[in-house]
C-alpha cells in the first residue's frame, strides 16, 4: 500500500532516484585543527560531523583498560535542531545509547585495536541535519575521521541503508522512505573482504527476500566506498601539496 | 477460583480453629545465586536469591560484621517507597537472625522477587528469605517465619488472609517470630485495633509459627534425606 | 560485586570443545535447551525457563492519554529489568550496556514489528487509550537472555486479558472481571528471537549459547522471526565479521526453531486455557515440581488455639496489674508548661542543648524584668507569629557559665515569653 | 562545655528528686570522654545497670518535649517539635486538585519526611535515603491506619475538586526518635491548619476561593507515637537518643490514639521481644498519649487566649 507512493509505475522513487541509486555524497576530511582526526559528510540532506581523539591513555575509570587492545569510546548525539520537531535530549536516551553502542561495535571490528594496548580512542559523532540513514552517515563520517587521525584500519567501513518495496530493494533510504514503516536495513561493510561488521534490520520481511535486500545494500556500500576512497585520495593530494615546499 | 482458599476464622472469644493456606517451598531452584528459594502460600508466591559472603564495596564495609543488603523487586514497575519500607523490615529481621559477625568485611545480598501477590505478601517474603538463607548455608542464630493476621469488621481473626480478605478487614498485622523463643522479631501493622486483639494475634501467630517451623524442618529433612 | 573472570584454560577448553563440535552440556550445535513455559494465576503472567535461564514477564495495562502524533493508537511499553538476583554483576538501577541492548532489541522485536493491534486499544480518540506495559524480569542468567525474554514477553501478551470498557456519552466505565469477562489482546503474529553466537572469527556458530559460551564468543547475531517465515528484526553485535552466506544460513535455522517454539507456546496457552475452563488449579503453585527432593508442599494447616487463648489474656491481665514495671507509669501524667503562647513544653528531665529551657536557672528578678520588657515587643508580633526574638540573649550565656547564679532557685516560672529564636541558636553554638 | 553544664544541672536536680549519685557525676566528668569514645556500648551498659541513662533519665522517661505551633505563616498549618535535641518542623500546604478516579469523594494527604544533611552527619545530600523513605511510608501508614482525618472531609465537590494536603516534615536536628517527633509535629500542624473556603461557581464551573472565611480541619483521631529501643536483647528504654539508637539491637514504635487503641506496632526486625515486654511498652505509650494530648491542647489554648 505504502509502496504505491514510494515507487512510481515508471520505477522512480519519491526524489526521482532509481531504486539502486545513492544520494549525492559530499565529504571533507580534516575540518578541525585541534582534533586528531575529523570529517564532515553530506549524504543527500543528512549531514554528519565526526571527530576522533586518540589513541591516548585511558580516561575515566581505569578499570576499563584492556591489556591487549585499545578501548573504543563512541558517543552519538543529534543536534536539537536536526529534526522537524525539536529534540529534547540530544543524547542519553535509549535510541542514542543504542546507536553509540552500534558505532562502537562497528569500529571495534574495523580498527586494528590490538596495535594500541592499554589506550583509548574516542569517536564523537553529531548529526546536524537528519534525513534518513543516520547510522550510515555516522559510520562513513567516522571512517574518514579515523583515517584522518592516522589510525590503521582493516579496510574502509562503509555503511548504507536499504529498504524493500514491491519486491524491489531500494538503496540509501531518505527520511520519508524510512518512516513509512516498511522494512529498513542498515549494514556496515568492509568492502574488500565483503565482511559485514554490523547488520540491523527492522520490520517484517519474508525470509526469501533477505538475500536480494542484503545484496542491494552491499552493492550500495561498495559504491560508497569508491566515493570515500576518492575523498581520501583528494585530501591526501591537497595535504601533500601543502607540505611539499 | 479463589474460593478454595482455606483461611477460616476465629471469634475473639470463640474456640474455633484457624488455618493457614496450603504452602510449599522449593529450594535451590536458581543456578546463579548461592542460595535460592521460592515460597508459596496459597496463590501468593515470592522468589528469593542470596549472594554471599562476597567482596564488599569499600564504602559499605563494616569492620566487625557482614553488610546485608535487601532488594525487593515488585512485579510491575519500579521499586518505590513501599518496597523500601518492606526491605527495611526484612533486612533488620535477617540481620537479627544471621550471625553476621562470622563474616566481617564481606557482603551478603538478598533479592526478593514478588511473583504473585494474593495477600500476606510480607510474611511470604520473610519465609522465602529464611529458606533462601538456609539454602545458602549462612550461619544463623535462629530461624524466623512470618505470619499475617487480619481482623475482619466483626472482630474475627483470620490467619494468612488473601488479598480480598485483607482489603475487607479492619486491621492487618504481620509478625516475624523467631524459632528459639517464639518471640516477636518484627511487627508491621495496618489499621487500628485494641491491645487485647494485638495480644491475641501474637498468640495466634506464635501457634502458627510452630506449623511453619515444622515445615522448615520437614523440608530440610527431605532435602538431605539422601545424604544423611 | 564483580563477575569472576574466566580463566585462560577454561576459555581454551571451551573453544577447543566448540572446534570439536562438543558443547559443555552435551548438546548439538543447533540444539536449544529445554524450554518450559508456565503461566501464573494472573492474566499475562508468565515464567519461561530456558535451561537454567529463567525469566518472568508480567503484562499490565492502564488508561492513559495517547501520544499527540498518534491519537487513535494504544501504547505498548516494554521494560526489561536485570534483577540483581540473576547475576552478582547486575546492580539494581544501573543502565548497563547489556540492559540498553536487550531493551532496544525487545522493543524492535515486538513493537516495531507491530505484533499487537494497537488501534484496537483506543478507547476515546485523542483522550484515552490503553497502555499495555510488559515488565520482563530476568531472574537467573545462564545465557541467551534475549530469546528467553522474547518468548516470555510474547507468551505473556498472548495470555493477557484487559478489562472491558463501556462508553456512555463521555463517561468511560472500566468493568471489573466479575462484571464482564476481560478481553484478550489481538495478536497479529508472534515474533521470537533466535540467537547465534560466533567463535574463532566466525568459523563456528552455536544456537542458544549458555552463559559460559557467551563469555568466550566473538559476537552474536539475533534474528527475530515469526512462524510465517517473516523476519521481524536482525541485529548483529560484538566485533564479528559476518559473510552474507552466514546470515542467510542463520535465517534458515531460525525459521525452523521459531516454528518449534511457536508450537510450544500455543500448546502451553491451550493447556492453561483448558485448566481455567475446567475450573482446575492453575498458577505457579501447581507447576512446582513436587517430585524433586528440594521441594516440599504442605496442605493448609489448622492452628489449635484453645489453650493459647488463655495465655494471651493472661499476658494482658498480668501486665496491667503490674504497676511496678519501670516503663509503665500509668496514671501520672505530667502537666505541660506554657513557655510562650504557642510554645509549650512537657517533661522534666535534662534540658536540650539548644538552650530553650536554660532560663530556669536565672534569677527571678531578672525574669520579671524581662517579662515586662517583652510585653511591649510582643503585642505587635503576636498576630503574625508566635516566635519572639529576644534581644538580650547574651546574658543567658553568662548565666550558664557562672555557677554562682544557678544555686538558689527552686521556683520555676510558669509562664514566660520564650521561644526558639534564630538569634539564640547562633549565639549558643560556641558552647558546643 | 555543654556536657559540663548539663551534668552540673543534673547534679542540682538530684537534690530535688532523682537518685543521681555524686559518684556518677564525678565518674562521668573525669573519665566520661575517653571511656565513652572507646567503649560506647560498655559505657551505656554501666548506666543501664543502675537503671538510669547517661543523660540522667530513667529508662521509661522521655526527654523534654517542646511544641510550638503556627510559626510558619506561609503554610496553612505548621508546628515545630523538639524532643530533647531532636527537632522536627512540619508545614502543611493545601492545594486544589481533582479527586482520585477510584474514590471520587476523597481528598489526598501526602506526607513526606525529609532528612537533610544539615540535621546530622549521617545523612548525605541527594535523593532521600532508606531511613527517610521508610519514615515517609510510616507516616503514610499512620494517616491511613488511624484515620486521623476522614478523607471525605477534604472533598469539596464530588468527582471534581478536593484538597491535597502536602504534609512536609523536615528534621532540623537529628538526635534519635525521629518518628515520635514527626507524629507530634504532624498532629499539631493538622490541628493548626486553616484552609480558605472554596466553592464551585455553578455558572462558570470554576472554583472560587474565599480567603476571608477560614475553616479548621476536623481531626477525628489523635494518634501519638512512642519509640523504644532494646539494649542487649532485654533492656527496653524509651525515647532513644541518636547514640542509643545506633547501639541498640532493636527498635520499636507504638502508635496509640486517645481511645487507647493501637494504630501501629512497628518493629522493623531486630532482636525479639516477648508479649509481656510488648505490653509494657504499650502501657507506656498510652500514658505518653495523655501527655501529648495535654501538651497539644495547652498549646492551642495558649494561642487562643492570647488572641
Amino acid at each position: 500500500m505504502a509502496g504505491l507512493e514510494l515507487l512510481s509505475d515508471q520505477g522512480y522513487r519519491l526524489d526521482g532516484r532509481k531504486p539502486s541509486e545513492l544520494r549525492k555524497v559530499q565529504a571533507r576530511m580534516g575540518v578541525f585543527a585541534q582534533a586528531d582526526g575529523s570529517a564532515y559528510i553530506e549524504q543527500g540532506n543528512t549531514k554528519a560531523l565526526a571527530v576522533v581523539y586518540g589513541p591516548h591513555e585511558v580516561r575515566g575509570s581505569r578499570s576499563k583498560t584492556l591489556h591487549d587492545r585499545a578501548v573504543i569510546n563512541c558517543q552519538y548525539s543529534m543536534a536539537t535542531f536536526s529534526t522537524a520537531e525539536r529534540k529534547r535530549r540530544p543524547h542519553g536516551d535509549r535510541k542514542s545509547s543504542e546507536m553509540s553502542l552500534h558505532l562502537k561495535q562497528t569500529f571495534e571490528a574495523a580498527v586494528l585495536t590490538q596495535l594500541y594496548p592499554r589506550s583509548q580512542i574516542d569517536i564523537y559523532v553529531k548529526i546536524l541535519q537528519s534525513d534518513g540513514g543516520n547510522y550510515s552517515a555516522c559510520v562513513n563520517a567516522a571512517t574518514l575521521a579515523v583515517i584522518d587521525a592516522g589510525i590503521p584500519m582493516r579496510d574502509y567501513v562503509c555503511a548504507c541503508s536499504a529498504g524493500f518495496v514491491e519486491d524491489t530493494p531500494l538503496a540509501d533510504l531518505c527520511h520519508a522512505e524510512e518512516s513509512g514503516g516498511g522494512t529498513s536495513l542498515a549494514l556496515a561493510l568492509l568492502p574488500r573482504s565483503g565482511q559485514i561488521a554490523l547488520l540491523q534490520m527492522d520490520a517484517r520481511l519474508h525470509q526469501d527476500h533477505l538475500d536480494p535486500l542484503i545484496e542491494a545494500a552491499m552493492t550500495a556500500c561498495k559504491g560508497l566506498s569508491d566515493v570515500l576512497d576518492s575523498v581520501v585520495r583528494q585530501h591526501l593530494q591537497e595535504v601533500s601539496v601543502l607540505t611539499r615546499d | 477460583m479463589k474460593s478454595r482458599l482455606l483461611g477460616s476464622t476465629m471469634e475473639v472469644d470463640g474456640q474455633s480453629t484457624l488455618s493457614l493456606r496450603e504452602f510449599g517451598c522449593e529450594q535451590n531452584l536458581l543456578s546463579r545465586p548461592d542460595g535460592s528459594a521460592s515460597f508459596v502460600q496459597g496463590d501468593t508466591s515470592v522468589l528469593a536469591g542470596v549472594y554471599g559472603p562476597a567482596e564488599v564495596k569499600v564504602s559499605k564495609e563494616i569492620y566487625d560484621r557482614a553488610t546485608l543488603e535487601v532488594v525487593i523487586q515488585p512485579k510491575v514497575g519500579l521499586a518505590g517507597v513501599k518496597e523500601r519500607a518492606r526491605e527495611q523490615c526484612v533486612r533488620e529481621t535477617c540481620e537479627a537472625a544471621l550471625l553476621s559477625t562470622l563474616h566481617p568485611r564481606s557482603s551478603l545480598s538478598l533479592v526478593l522477587q514478588v511473583v504473585h501477590d494474593d495477600g500476606s505478601l510480607l510474611s511470604c517474603s520473610l519465609n522465602a528469605a529464611c529458606m533462601a538463607l538456609m539454602d545458602a548455608g549462612l550461619p544463623m542464630g535462629c530461624l524466623f517465619c512470618g505470619v499475617t493476621c487480619a481482623i475482619d469488621p466483626d472482630g474475627l481473626i483470620i490467619t494468612d488472609p488473601t488479598a480480598q480478605q485483607e482489603k475487607n478487614s479492619r486491621a492487618v498485622m504481620t509478625f516475624a517470630i523467631d524459632s528459639a523463643q517464639r518471640r516477636v522479631m518484627m511487627s508491621s501493622t495496618k489499621g487500628s485495633f485494641s491491645v487485647n486483639e494485638l495480644q491475641q494475634c501474637i498468640a495466634v501467630s506464635q501457634r502458627a509459627s510452630e506449623k511453619i517451623f515444622q515445615f522448615y524442618r520437614d523440608s530440610v529433612r527431605r532435602r538431605y534425606s539422601k545424604t544423611l | 560485586m564483580r563477575e569472576t573472570p574466566l580463566s585462560n584454560c577454561e576459555r581454551q577448553f571451551l573453544l577447543k570443545g566448540i572446534e570439536e563440535k562438543k558443547r559443555l552440556d552435551g548438546r548439538q550445535t543447533y540444539d536449544y535447551r529445554n524450554i518450559k513455559i508456565a503461566f501464573g494465576t494472573d492474566y499475562g503472567c508468565c515464567i519461561v525457563d530456558l535451561g537454567k535461564t529463567r525469566v518472568l514477564a508480567q503484562v499490565s495495562c492502564e488508561l492513559v492519554a495517547p501520544k499527540e502524533n498518534r491519537p487513535t493508537e494504544g501504547i505498548l511499553f516494554l521494560s526489561l529489568e536485570l534483577s540483581p538476583m540473576a547475576s552478582p554483576s547486575f546492580e539494581p538501577g544501573r543502565q548497563s550496556e547489556l540492559l540498553v541492548k536487550l531493551n532496544r532489541l525487545l522493543e524492535r522485536c515486538l513493537r516495531n514489528s507491530k505484533c499487537i493491534d494497537t488501534e484496537s486499544l483506543c478507547v476515546v480518540s485523542g483522550e484515552k487509550v490503553w497502555q499495555v506495559r510488559v515488565d520482563v524480569h530476568v531472574l537467573n542468567h545462564d545465557g541467551n537472555l534475549m530469546d528467553a525474554a522474547s518468548i516470555a514477553a510474547i507468551a505473556g501478551l498472548s495470555h493477557f486479558r484487559r478489562p472491558d470498557v463501556g462508553i456512555q456519552g463521555d463517561q468511560v466505565t472500566v468493568y471489573s472481571p466479575e462484571e464482564r469477562d476481560p478481553v484478550p489482546l489481538s495478536i497479529y503474529h508472534m515474533p521470537i528471537c533466535v540467537s547465534f553466537s560466533f567463535y574463532l572469527q566466525g568459523t563456528y556458530l552455536l544456537v542458544d549459547p549458555c552463559e559460559r559460551e557467551e563469555r568466550v564468543m566473538d559476537g552474536l547475531l539475533v534474528i527475530a522471526m515469526n512462524k510465517h517465515r517473516e523476519i521481524c528484526s536482525i541485529q548483529s553485535s560484538g566485533g564479528i565479521m559476518l559473510l552474507k552466506e552466514q546470515v542467510l544460513r542463520c535465517s534458515k535455522i531460525a525459521s525452523v526453531k521459531v516454528s518449534e517454539i511457536t508450537d510450544l507456546i500455543s500448546k502451553a496457552l491451550e493447556n492453561d486455557r483448558r485448566a481455567r475452563k475446567e475450573g482446575g488449579r492453575c498458577g505457579f503453585a501447581e507447576s512446582m515440581p513436587v517430585e524433586r527432593i528440594t521441594v516440599l508442599k504442605s496442605d493448609g494447616a489448622q492452628i489449635e488455639m484453645s489453650d493459647a487463648e488463655v495465655g494471651s489474656e493472661a499476658v494482658t491481665m498480668a501486665t496491667e496489674s503490674q504497676s511496678a514495671e519501670p516503663l509503665s507509669e500509668v496514671g501520672r501524667v505530667p502537666s505541660p508548661v506554657v513557655r510562650a503562647p504557642g510554645a509549650v513544653q512537657v517533661g522534666e528531665c535534662l534540658q536540650n542543648a539548644w538552650g530553650l529551657g536554660e532560663e530556669e536557672d536565672e534569677d527571678d528578678e531578672e525574669e520579671e524584668e524581662r517579662l515586662e520588657m517583652q510585653e511591649d515587643n510582643q503585642r505587635p508580633m503576636k498576630s503574625k507569629s508566635e516566635v519572639v526574638v529576644i534581644s538580650d540573649s547574651e546574658e543567658e550565656e553568662v548565666v550558664i557559665l557562672h555557677p554562682k547564679k544557678t544555686q538558689v532557685k527552686d521556683s520555676k516560672p510558669e509562664t514566660k515569653p520564650e521561644a526558639p529564636s534564630k538569634k539564640k541558636k547562633k549565639k549558643k553554638q560556641p558552647l558546643h | 562545655m555543654k556536657l559540663y553544664a548539663n551534668h552540673r544541672k543534673n547534679n542540682k536536680k538530684k537534690k530535688k528528686k532523682k537518685k543521681f549519685t555524686q559518684v556518677h557525676v564525678v565518674y562521668q566528668i573525669s573519665m566520661a570522654a575517653g571511656f565513652k569514645t572507646a567503649e560506647p556500648l560498655e559505657y551505656h551498659r554501666s548506666f543501664l545497670k543502675e537503671n538510669c541513662r547517661p543523660d540522667g533519665r530513667e529508662l521509661g522517661e522521655f526527654r523534654i518535649t517542646t511544641l510550638n505551633i503556627g510559626s510558619i505563616s506561609t503554610a496553612h498549618g505548621s508546628a515545630l517539635v523538639k524532643i530533647g535535641n531532636t527537632t522536627v518542623i512540619c508545614g502543611i500546604k493545601g492545594e486544589l486538585a481533582s479527586p482520585p478516579n477510584d474514590a471520587p469523594n476523597n481528598g489526598y494527604i501526602v506526607p513526606n519526611v525529609d532528612l537533610p544533611p544539615l540535621c546530622s552527619s549521617k545523612f548525605r545530600p541527594g535523593a532521600p535515603g532508606e531511613q527517610a523513605q521508610a519514615a515517609s511510608q510510616f507516616m503514610a501508614d499512620i494517616i491511613e491506619s488511624s484515620e486521623i482525618i476522614l478523607k471525605e472531609d477534604l472533598c469539596i465537590e464530588k468527582g471534581k475538586l478536593c484538597w491535597v494536603l502536602y504534609c512536609d516534615m523536615m528534621c532540623l536536628d537529628y538526635d534519635g526518635n525521629l518518628l515520635d517527633a514527626c507524629v507530634i509535629a504532624l498532629l499539631a500542624a493538622l490541628k493548626n491548619v486553616q484552609l480558605p473556603e472554596v466553592s464551585i461557581n455553578k455558572d462558570t464551573d470554576l472554583a472560587e476561593v474565599n480567603t476571608d472565611k477560614k475553616r479548621r480541619l476536623n481531626i477525628a483521631k489523635h494518634p501519638t507515637a512512642s519509640s523504644f529501643v532494646v539494649f542487649d536483647d532485654s533492656i527496653v528504654i524509651v525515647d532513644p537518643t541518636a547514640e542509643e539508637e545506633s547501639l541498640s539491637t532493636a527498635m520499636m514504635t507504638v502508635v496509640t490514639d486517645e481511645e487507647d487503641r493501637l494504630c501501629m506496632l512497628h518493629k522493623p526486625g531486630g532482636t525479639s521481644l516477648s508479649g509481656e515486654k510488648l505490653q509494657d511498652c504499650i502501657s507506656r505509650a498510652v500514658t505518653r498519649n495523655r501527655e501529648i494530648s495535654k501538651l497539644i491542647n495547652t498549646v492551642i489554648q495558649s494561642v487562643k487566649t492570647h488572641k
